[in-house]
Protein backbone atom coordinates (compact mmCIF):
# COMPACT_ATOMS: atom_id res chain seq x y z
CA UNK A 1 0.00 0.00 0.00
CA UNK A 2 1.22 3.30 -0.79
CA UNK A 3 2.80 5.15 2.28
CA UNK A 4 3.20 9.40 2.90
CA UNK A 5 6.34 9.91 3.93
CA UNK A 6 7.15 13.46 5.35
CA UNK A 7 10.78 16.03 6.56
CA UNK A 8 13.18 14.06 7.74
CA UNK A 9 11.59 10.67 6.94
CA UNK A 10 11.07 11.60 3.06
CA UNK A 11 14.82 13.03 2.44
CA UNK A 12 16.12 9.33 4.54
CA UNK A 13 13.90 7.76 1.96
CA UNK A 14 14.68 10.06 -1.46
CA UNK A 15 11.14 10.40 -1.77
CA UNK A 16 7.56 11.48 -0.43
CA UNK A 17 6.06 8.12 -0.67
CA UNK A 18 6.76 4.43 -0.50
CA UNK A 19 4.87 1.48 -1.46
CA UNK A 20 5.21 -1.22 1.43
CA UNK A 21 3.05 -4.34 2.21
CA UNK A 22 1.60 -5.04 6.08
CA UNK A 23 -1.72 -5.95 7.22
CA UNK A 24 -1.28 -4.02 10.66
CA UNK A 25 0.71 -1.00 11.64
CA UNK A 26 2.85 -2.96 13.67
CA UNK A 27 3.76 -5.18 10.52
CA UNK A 28 4.24 -1.60 8.46
CA UNK A 29 6.44 0.00 11.25
CA UNK A 30 8.84 -3.92 10.47
CA UNK A 31 8.45 -3.20 6.45
CA UNK A 32 9.55 0.41 6.97
CA UNK A 33 12.47 -0.12 8.87
CA UNK A 34 13.74 -2.46 6.20
CA UNK A 35 13.28 0.04 3.84
CA UNK A 36 14.26 3.64 5.05
CA UNK A 37 17.91 3.21 6.36
CA UNK A 38 18.00 4.82 10.01
CA UNK A 39 14.43 4.98 10.62
CA UNK A 40 14.72 2.29 13.81
CA UNK A 41 16.50 5.45 15.35
CA UNK A 42 14.58 7.97 14.35
CA UNK A 43 10.73 9.39 16.25
CA UNK A 44 8.24 9.42 14.08
CA UNK A 45 4.62 8.37 14.41
CA UNK A 46 2.24 6.81 11.67
CA UNK A 47 -0.84 8.19 11.71
CA UNK A 48 -4.14 6.25 9.45
CA UNK A 49 -6.76 8.31 7.82
CA UNK A 50 -5.15 11.65 9.45
CA UNK A 51 -5.46 10.28 12.92
CA UNK A 52 -2.35 9.56 14.54
CA UNK A 53 -1.89 5.47 15.85
CA UNK A 54 0.15 4.40 19.24
CA UNK A 55 -1.00 0.81 18.85
CA UNK A 56 -1.02 -2.17 16.53
CA UNK A 57 -4.23 -2.02 14.89
CA UNK A 58 -5.45 -4.30 11.56
CA UNK A 59 -4.94 -2.04 8.14
CA UNK A 60 -7.24 -3.42 5.19
CA UNK A 61 -5.24 -1.55 2.70
CA UNK A 62 -7.49 1.31 1.75
CA UNK A 63 -6.57 3.72 4.57
CA UNK A 64 -4.20 6.89 4.25
CA UNK A 65 -1.11 6.23 5.74
CA UNK A 66 1.43 8.85 6.79
CA UNK A 67 4.83 8.17 8.33
CA UNK A 68 5.68 11.27 10.56
CA UNK A 69 9.05 13.13 11.91
CA UNK A 70 8.60 15.03 14.58
CA UNK A 71 6.38 18.65 14.36
CA UNK A 72 8.07 21.75 14.03
CA UNK A 73 4.58 24.16 13.41
CA UNK A 74 4.47 27.88 14.57
CA UNK B 1 -30.40 19.06 7.77
CA UNK B 2 -27.95 16.78 9.51
CA UNK B 3 -28.64 17.89 13.31
CA UNK B 4 -24.50 17.91 13.57
CA UNK B 5 -23.36 21.47 12.50
CA UNK B 6 -21.46 21.19 9.57
CA UNK B 7 -18.13 23.06 9.73
CA UNK B 8 -15.83 24.43 6.87
CA UNK B 9 -12.78 23.59 6.92
CA UNK B 10 -10.98 26.41 6.13
CA UNK B 11 -7.23 26.54 4.75
CA UNK B 12 -4.86 28.18 7.30
CA UNK B 13 -1.67 27.95 5.10
CA UNK B 14 -0.07 31.05 3.23
CA UNK B 15 2.64 30.31 1.23
CA UNK B 16 5.76 32.52 1.86
CA UNK B 17 5.83 34.80 4.97
CA UNK B 18 3.24 36.41 7.29
CA UNK B 19 3.08 40.54 6.29
CA UNK B 20 2.98 42.31 9.26
CA UNK B 21 0.27 44.52 7.44
CA UNK B 22 -1.87 41.64 7.00
CA UNK B 23 -1.82 42.19 11.21
CA UNK B 24 -2.91 45.07 10.68
CA UNK B 25 -5.74 44.65 8.12
CA UNK B 26 -6.74 41.51 10.21
CA UNK B 27 -7.80 43.45 13.36
CA UNK B 28 -8.96 46.46 11.14
CA UNK B 29 -11.48 44.15 9.81
CA UNK B 30 -13.47 43.88 13.24
CA UNK B 31 -13.87 47.32 13.78
CA UNK B 32 -17.78 47.05 12.78
CA UNK B 33 -18.04 44.35 15.38
CA UNK B 34 -19.23 46.50 18.44
CA UNK B 35 -18.99 43.44 21.00
CA UNK B 36 -15.37 43.27 20.84
CA UNK B 37 -13.39 44.73 23.72
CA UNK B 38 -10.30 42.45 23.63
CA UNK B 39 -7.89 41.04 20.62
CA UNK B 40 -5.05 39.07 21.61
CA UNK B 41 -2.69 37.95 19.17
CA UNK B 42 0.13 36.09 18.97
CA UNK B 43 2.94 35.81 16.41
CA UNK B 44 5.47 33.68 15.06
CA UNK B 45 8.82 34.75 14.15
CA UNK B 46 11.81 32.62 12.76
CA UNK B 47 14.53 33.09 14.98
CA UNK B 48 18.25 32.41 14.24
CA UNK B 49 19.42 30.25 16.23
CA UNK B 50 22.41 28.65 16.41
CA UNK B 51 22.76 25.24 15.31
CA UNK B 52 26.17 23.14 15.40
CA UNK B 53 27.64 26.86 15.97
CA UNK B 54 26.20 28.06 12.58
CA UNK B 55 23.10 30.47 12.70
CA UNK B 56 19.73 29.67 11.22
CA UNK B 57 19.47 31.03 7.91
CA UNK B 58 15.43 30.25 7.02
CA UNK B 59 13.75 27.68 7.87
CA UNK B 60 11.60 25.49 4.81
CA UNK B 61 8.11 24.49 6.12
CA UNK B 62 6.47 21.69 4.18
CA UNK B 63 3.40 20.04 5.47
CA UNK B 64 0.82 17.18 5.59
CA UNK B 65 -2.02 19.28 4.59
CA UNK B 66 -5.03 17.48 4.83
CA UNK B 67 -4.51 15.84 8.48
CA UNK B 68 -3.26 19.57 9.19
CA UNK B 69 -6.70 21.17 8.10
CA UNK B 70 -8.54 18.04 9.90
CA UNK B 71 -6.63 18.38 13.07
CA UNK B 72 -7.41 22.45 12.80
CA UNK B 73 -11.17 21.89 12.72
CA UNK B 74 -11.46 19.77 15.63
CA UNK B 75 -9.18 22.63 17.31
CA UNK B 76 -11.33 25.62 16.26
CA UNK B 77 -14.64 23.36 17.58
CA UNK B 78 -13.00 22.32 20.82
CA UNK B 79 -11.65 25.92 21.10
CA UNK B 80 -15.44 28.04 20.64
CA UNK B 81 -17.06 25.34 23.12
CA UNK B 82 -14.54 26.06 25.90
CA UNK B 83 -14.44 30.01 25.14
CA UNK B 84 -17.91 30.74 23.97
CA UNK B 85 -17.88 34.20 24.44
CA UNK B 86 -14.76 34.12 21.63
CA UNK B 87 -16.77 36.23 18.26
CA UNK B 88 -13.51 35.30 16.43
CA UNK B 89 -10.64 32.73 15.79
CA UNK B 90 -8.05 33.42 13.18
CA UNK B 91 -5.31 31.07 12.45
CA UNK B 92 -2.43 31.62 9.53
CA UNK B 93 0.41 29.09 9.10
CA UNK B 94 3.50 30.27 6.24
CA UNK B 95 4.42 27.23 4.14
CA UNK B 96 7.76 27.10 1.87
CA UNK B 97 10.83 28.84 3.11
CA UNK B 98 10.90 31.28 5.69
CA UNK B 99 13.64 33.77 6.33
CA UNK B 100 14.87 34.82 9.85
CA UNK B 101 13.48 38.13 11.12
CA UNK B 102 10.04 36.99 9.00
CA UNK B 103 6.57 35.90 10.50
CA UNK B 104 5.71 32.66 10.20
CA UNK B 105 2.34 31.49 12.37
CA UNK B 106 -0.44 34.23 13.60
CA UNK B 107 -3.10 33.51 15.62
CA UNK B 108 -5.64 36.31 16.20
CA UNK B 109 -8.58 35.81 19.53
CA UNK B 110 -11.19 38.45 19.89
CA UNK B 111 -13.95 38.68 22.43
CA UNK B 112 -15.50 40.94 24.43
CA UNK B 113 -13.62 40.65 27.43
CA UNK B 114 -9.49 39.86 27.92
CA UNK B 115 -10.10 36.84 29.90
CA UNK B 116 -11.24 34.52 27.06
CA UNK B 117 -9.29 35.80 24.05
CA UNK B 118 -6.10 35.62 26.06
CA UNK B 119 -6.97 32.32 26.89
CA UNK B 120 -7.78 31.31 23.79
CA UNK B 121 -4.87 32.19 21.98
CA UNK B 122 -2.65 30.30 24.16
CA UNK B 123 -4.31 26.90 24.34
CA UNK B 124 -4.53 27.37 20.87
CA UNK B 125 -0.97 28.12 19.67
CA UNK B 126 -0.19 25.23 22.21
CA UNK B 127 -2.60 22.67 20.47
CA UNK B 128 -0.69 23.41 16.89
CA UNK B 129 2.37 23.28 17.77
CA UNK B 130 2.05 19.99 19.41
CA UNK B 131 -0.72 18.56 16.69
CA UNK B 132 -0.57 20.11 13.45
CA UNK B 133 2.02 18.29 11.23
CA UNK B 134 3.73 20.74 9.55
CA UNK B 135 7.93 20.25 9.41
CA UNK B 136 10.54 22.50 9.50
CA UNK B 137 14.13 22.47 7.32
CA UNK B 138 16.35 25.35 9.04
CA UNK B 139 18.51 26.39 6.57
CA UNK B 140 22.13 26.79 7.34
CA UNK B 141 24.98 28.73 5.77
CA UNK B 142 27.02 26.14 3.06
CA UNK B 143 24.17 24.32 1.82
CA UNK B 144 23.46 22.26 5.32
CA UNK B 145 20.62 22.11 6.89
CA UNK B 146 19.09 20.42 10.37
CA UNK B 147 15.41 19.44 11.20
CA UNK B 148 13.38 21.65 13.51
CA UNK B 149 12.26 19.88 16.25
CA UNK B 150 9.32 21.62 18.82
CA UNK B 151 10.27 21.48 22.27
CA UNK C 1 28.18 57.51 35.80
CA UNK C 2 25.83 56.37 38.67
CA UNK C 3 25.23 52.64 39.79
CA UNK C 4 21.92 53.52 39.70
CA UNK C 5 20.41 52.66 35.85
CA UNK C 6 18.75 55.53 34.98
CA UNK C 7 15.30 54.35 33.36
CA UNK C 8 13.57 57.02 30.62
CA UNK C 9 9.81 57.57 31.12
CA UNK C 10 8.85 57.06 27.88
CA UNK C 11 5.19 58.70 26.75
CA UNK C 12 2.32 55.97 26.21
CA UNK C 13 -0.38 58.22 25.44
CA UNK C 14 -1.16 58.92 21.87
CA UNK C 15 -4.32 61.53 21.06
CA UNK C 16 -6.96 59.63 19.31
CA UNK C 17 -7.37 56.56 18.05
CA UNK C 18 -4.68 53.56 17.52
CA UNK C 19 -4.59 52.94 13.87
CA UNK C 20 -4.91 48.95 13.18
CA UNK C 21 -1.73 49.80 10.87
CA UNK C 22 0.13 50.39 13.95
CA UNK C 23 0.03 47.19 15.17
CA UNK C 24 1.53 45.91 11.73
CA UNK C 25 4.31 48.44 11.69
CA UNK C 26 5.00 48.17 15.32
CA UNK C 27 5.70 44.64 15.13
CA UNK C 28 7.63 45.32 11.56
CA UNK C 29 10.55 46.98 13.30
CA UNK C 30 11.19 43.92 15.12
CA UNK C 31 12.47 41.95 11.89
CA UNK C 32 16.00 42.81 12.17
CA UNK C 33 15.99 41.32 15.75
CA UNK C 34 16.79 37.86 15.10
CA UNK C 35 16.83 36.57 18.78
CA UNK C 36 12.92 37.41 18.68
CA UNK C 37 10.82 34.09 18.46
CA UNK C 38 7.56 35.22 19.80
CA UNK C 39 5.24 38.36 19.65
CA UNK C 40 2.24 38.35 22.22
CA UNK C 41 -0.18 41.65 21.32
CA UNK C 42 -3.07 42.93 23.08
CA UNK C 43 -5.86 45.31 22.06
CA UNK C 44 -8.33 46.99 23.75
CA UNK C 45 -11.18 47.42 21.54
CA UNK C 46 -14.04 50.24 22.43
CA UNK C 47 -16.99 48.10 22.75
CA UNK C 48 -20.89 49.10 22.32
CA UNK C 49 -22.19 48.32 25.81
CA UNK C 50 -25.74 49.03 26.60
CA UNK C 51 -26.00 51.51 29.83
CA UNK C 52 -29.15 52.38 30.80
CA UNK C 53 -30.43 51.06 27.87
CA UNK C 54 -28.43 53.38 25.51
CA UNK C 55 -25.71 52.05 23.45
CA UNK C 56 -22.11 53.81 24.00
CA UNK C 57 -21.20 55.75 21.01
CA UNK C 58 -17.88 56.24 22.38
CA UNK C 59 -15.20 57.12 25.08
CA UNK C 60 -13.73 60.29 25.77
CA UNK C 61 -10.07 59.07 28.14
CA UNK C 62 -8.35 61.70 30.30
CA UNK C 63 -5.70 60.66 32.44
CA UNK C 64 -3.31 62.01 35.28
CA UNK C 65 -0.40 62.51 33.13
CA UNK C 66 2.99 62.23 35.10
CA UNK C 67 1.36 59.70 37.79
CA UNK C 68 0.39 57.37 34.81
CA UNK C 69 3.75 57.92 33.23
CA UNK C 70 5.66 57.29 36.48
CA UNK C 71 3.51 54.26 37.48
CA UNK C 72 4.33 52.88 33.91
CA UNK C 73 7.92 53.23 33.96
CA UNK C 74 7.56 51.20 37.39
CA UNK C 75 5.48 48.50 36.01
CA UNK C 76 8.27 48.20 32.73
CA UNK C 77 10.93 47.79 34.88
CA UNK C 78 9.49 45.33 37.19
CA UNK C 79 8.22 43.09 33.93
CA UNK C 80 11.95 43.17 32.31
CA UNK C 81 13.01 41.99 35.94
CA UNK C 82 10.46 39.03 36.04
CA UNK C 83 10.99 38.18 32.72
CA UNK C 84 14.43 38.78 32.01
CA UNK C 85 14.33 37.15 28.11
CA UNK C 86 11.74 39.64 27.26
CA UNK C 87 13.55 41.55 24.69
CA UNK C 88 10.97 44.57 23.14
CA UNK C 89 7.94 46.11 25.38
CA UNK C 90 5.77 48.72 23.90
CA UNK C 91 2.69 50.22 25.37
CA UNK C 92 0.27 52.78 24.43
CA UNK C 93 -2.89 54.08 25.48
CA UNK C 94 -5.40 56.80 23.79
CA UNK C 95 -6.29 59.77 25.07
CA UNK C 96 -9.50 61.92 23.62
CA UNK C 97 -12.86 60.74 21.72
CA UNK C 98 -12.45 57.14 20.63
CA UNK C 99 -15.24 55.82 19.11
CA UNK C 100 -16.83 52.06 19.15
CA UNK C 101 -15.03 49.83 17.25
CA UNK C 102 -11.99 51.54 17.32
CA UNK C 103 -8.77 50.81 19.37
CA UNK C 104 -7.76 52.43 22.40
CA UNK C 105 -4.74 50.24 24.04
CA UNK C 106 -2.30 48.47 22.31
CA UNK C 107 0.75 45.97 24.65
CA UNK C 108 3.46 44.32 22.62
CA UNK C 109 5.46 42.26 23.97
CA UNK C 110 8.96 39.99 21.94
CA UNK C 111 11.03 37.17 23.70
CA UNK C 112 12.61 34.42 22.13
CA UNK C 113 9.84 32.08 23.56
CA UNK C 114 6.41 32.43 23.71
CA UNK C 115 6.24 31.71 27.45
CA UNK C 116 7.63 35.12 28.12
CA UNK C 117 5.82 37.61 26.15
CA UNK C 118 2.99 35.64 26.76
CA UNK C 119 2.89 35.95 30.35
CA UNK C 120 4.67 39.64 30.41
CA UNK C 121 1.78 41.20 28.63
CA UNK C 122 -0.81 39.33 30.84
CA UNK C 123 0.40 40.70 33.64
CA UNK C 124 1.40 44.52 32.09
CA UNK C 125 -2.37 44.77 30.52
CA UNK C 126 -3.81 43.97 33.91
CA UNK C 127 -1.11 45.83 35.87
CA UNK C 128 -1.99 49.00 33.70
CA UNK C 129 -6.12 48.84 34.02
CA UNK C 130 -5.90 48.61 38.10
CA UNK C 131 -2.98 51.27 38.36
CA UNK C 132 -2.91 53.72 35.59
CA UNK C 133 -5.16 56.78 36.35
CA UNK C 134 -7.04 56.90 33.48
CA UNK C 135 -10.50 57.80 32.98
CA UNK C 136 -12.78 57.17 30.55
CA UNK C 137 -16.24 59.10 30.55
CA UNK C 138 -19.06 56.96 27.80
CA UNK C 139 -20.78 58.83 25.46
CA UNK C 140 -24.23 58.27 25.34
CA UNK C 141 -26.99 59.48 22.41
CA UNK C 142 -29.46 62.59 23.58
CA UNK C 143 -25.59 64.10 24.77
CA UNK C 144 -26.01 62.32 27.66
CA UNK C 145 -22.53 60.42 29.69
CA UNK C 146 -21.38 57.61 32.64
CA UNK C 147 -18.05 57.04 33.50
CA UNK C 148 -16.89 53.81 33.06
CA UNK C 149 -15.18 51.86 35.95
CA UNK C 150 -13.09 48.77 35.00
CA UNK C 151 -14.56 45.19 36.94
CA UNK D 1 -2.59 73.74 49.03
CA UNK D 2 -4.02 73.38 45.06
CA UNK D 3 -5.57 69.77 44.31
CA UNK D 4 -5.98 68.18 40.98
CA UNK D 5 -9.17 66.31 40.13
CA UNK D 6 -9.91 64.08 37.47
CA UNK D 7 -12.76 62.31 35.56
CA UNK D 8 -16.74 62.08 36.95
CA UNK D 9 -14.95 63.98 40.14
CA UNK D 10 -13.45 66.94 38.38
CA UNK D 11 -16.81 67.12 36.40
CA UNK D 12 -19.28 66.92 39.95
CA UNK D 13 -16.78 70.12 41.33
CA UNK D 14 -16.35 71.84 37.78
CA UNK D 15 -13.10 72.29 37.78
CA UNK D 16 -9.76 70.16 37.31
CA UNK D 17 -8.52 71.95 40.00
CA UNK D 18 -9.07 73.31 43.50
CA UNK D 19 -7.87 75.09 46.45
CA UNK D 20 -8.06 73.23 49.95
CA UNK D 21 -6.70 73.43 53.36
CA UNK D 22 -5.63 70.59 55.37
CA UNK D 23 -2.87 69.76 57.53
CA UNK D 24 -3.06 65.89 56.68
CA UNK D 25 -5.09 63.61 54.13
CA UNK D 26 -7.67 63.00 56.68
CA UNK D 27 -8.34 66.63 57.08
CA UNK D 28 -8.31 66.89 53.16
CA UNK D 29 -10.93 64.69 52.57
CA UNK D 30 -12.83 66.40 54.93
CA UNK D 31 -12.43 69.79 53.65
CA UNK D 32 -13.16 68.06 50.26
CA UNK D 33 -16.07 66.65 51.20
CA UNK D 34 -17.58 70.01 52.01
CA UNK D 35 -16.66 71.62 48.72
CA UNK D 36 -17.49 68.97 46.38
CA UNK D 37 -21.08 67.86 46.47
CA UNK D 38 -21.67 63.85 46.98
CA UNK D 39 -18.09 63.25 47.17
CA UNK D 40 -19.06 61.42 50.47
CA UNK D 41 -21.06 58.93 48.01
CA UNK D 42 -18.27 58.98 45.72
CA UNK D 43 -15.41 56.08 45.56
CA UNK D 44 -11.93 58.07 45.27
CA UNK D 45 -8.36 57.87 46.12
CA UNK D 46 -6.00 60.61 46.67
CA UNK D 47 -2.59 60.72 45.29
CA UNK D 48 0.45 62.07 47.51
CA UNK D 49 3.35 62.97 44.95
CA UNK D 50 1.87 60.66 42.49
CA UNK D 51 1.27 57.70 44.65
CA UNK D 52 -1.69 56.65 46.35
CA UNK D 53 -2.20 57.08 50.32
CA UNK D 54 -4.38 54.68 52.04
CA UNK D 55 -3.48 55.87 55.44
CA UNK D 56 -3.69 59.33 57.25
CA UNK D 57 -0.61 61.18 56.85
CA UNK D 58 0.84 64.54 57.34
CA UNK D 59 0.66 67.36 54.34
CA UNK D 60 3.42 70.16 54.47
CA UNK D 61 1.47 71.75 51.31
CA UNK D 62 4.33 71.66 48.95
CA UNK D 63 3.29 68.03 47.96
CA UNK D 64 1.58 67.43 44.75
CA UNK D 65 -2.06 66.21 45.81
CA UNK D 66 -4.60 64.39 43.21
CA UNK D 67 -8.13 63.11 43.93
CA UNK D 68 -8.98 59.90 41.87
CA UNK D 69 -12.10 58.56 40.73
CA UNK D 70 -11.66 54.54 39.81
CA UNK D 71 -9.32 54.28 36.68
CA UNK D 72 -10.67 52.90 33.64
CA UNK D 73 -7.95 52.06 31.51
CA UNK D 74 -7.55 49.63 29.01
Amino acid sequence: MKVLLFGLIAEKAGASEIDVQGSSTGELRQALTGRIVGLDRMMYAIAVDRRIVHEDIPLTGSEEIAVLPPFAGG
Amino acid sequence: MSATKQHKVRDIFVEGPIDPDFVGESIAKHATRHDIGAHEVFLGQVRGDEVDGKPVQAIAYTAYRDMALERMTAIREEAFARWPSMTCLHVHHSLGTIKTGELCFMVLASAPHRQAAREAVAWVVDRVKSELPIFGKEILPDSTHAWKVNR
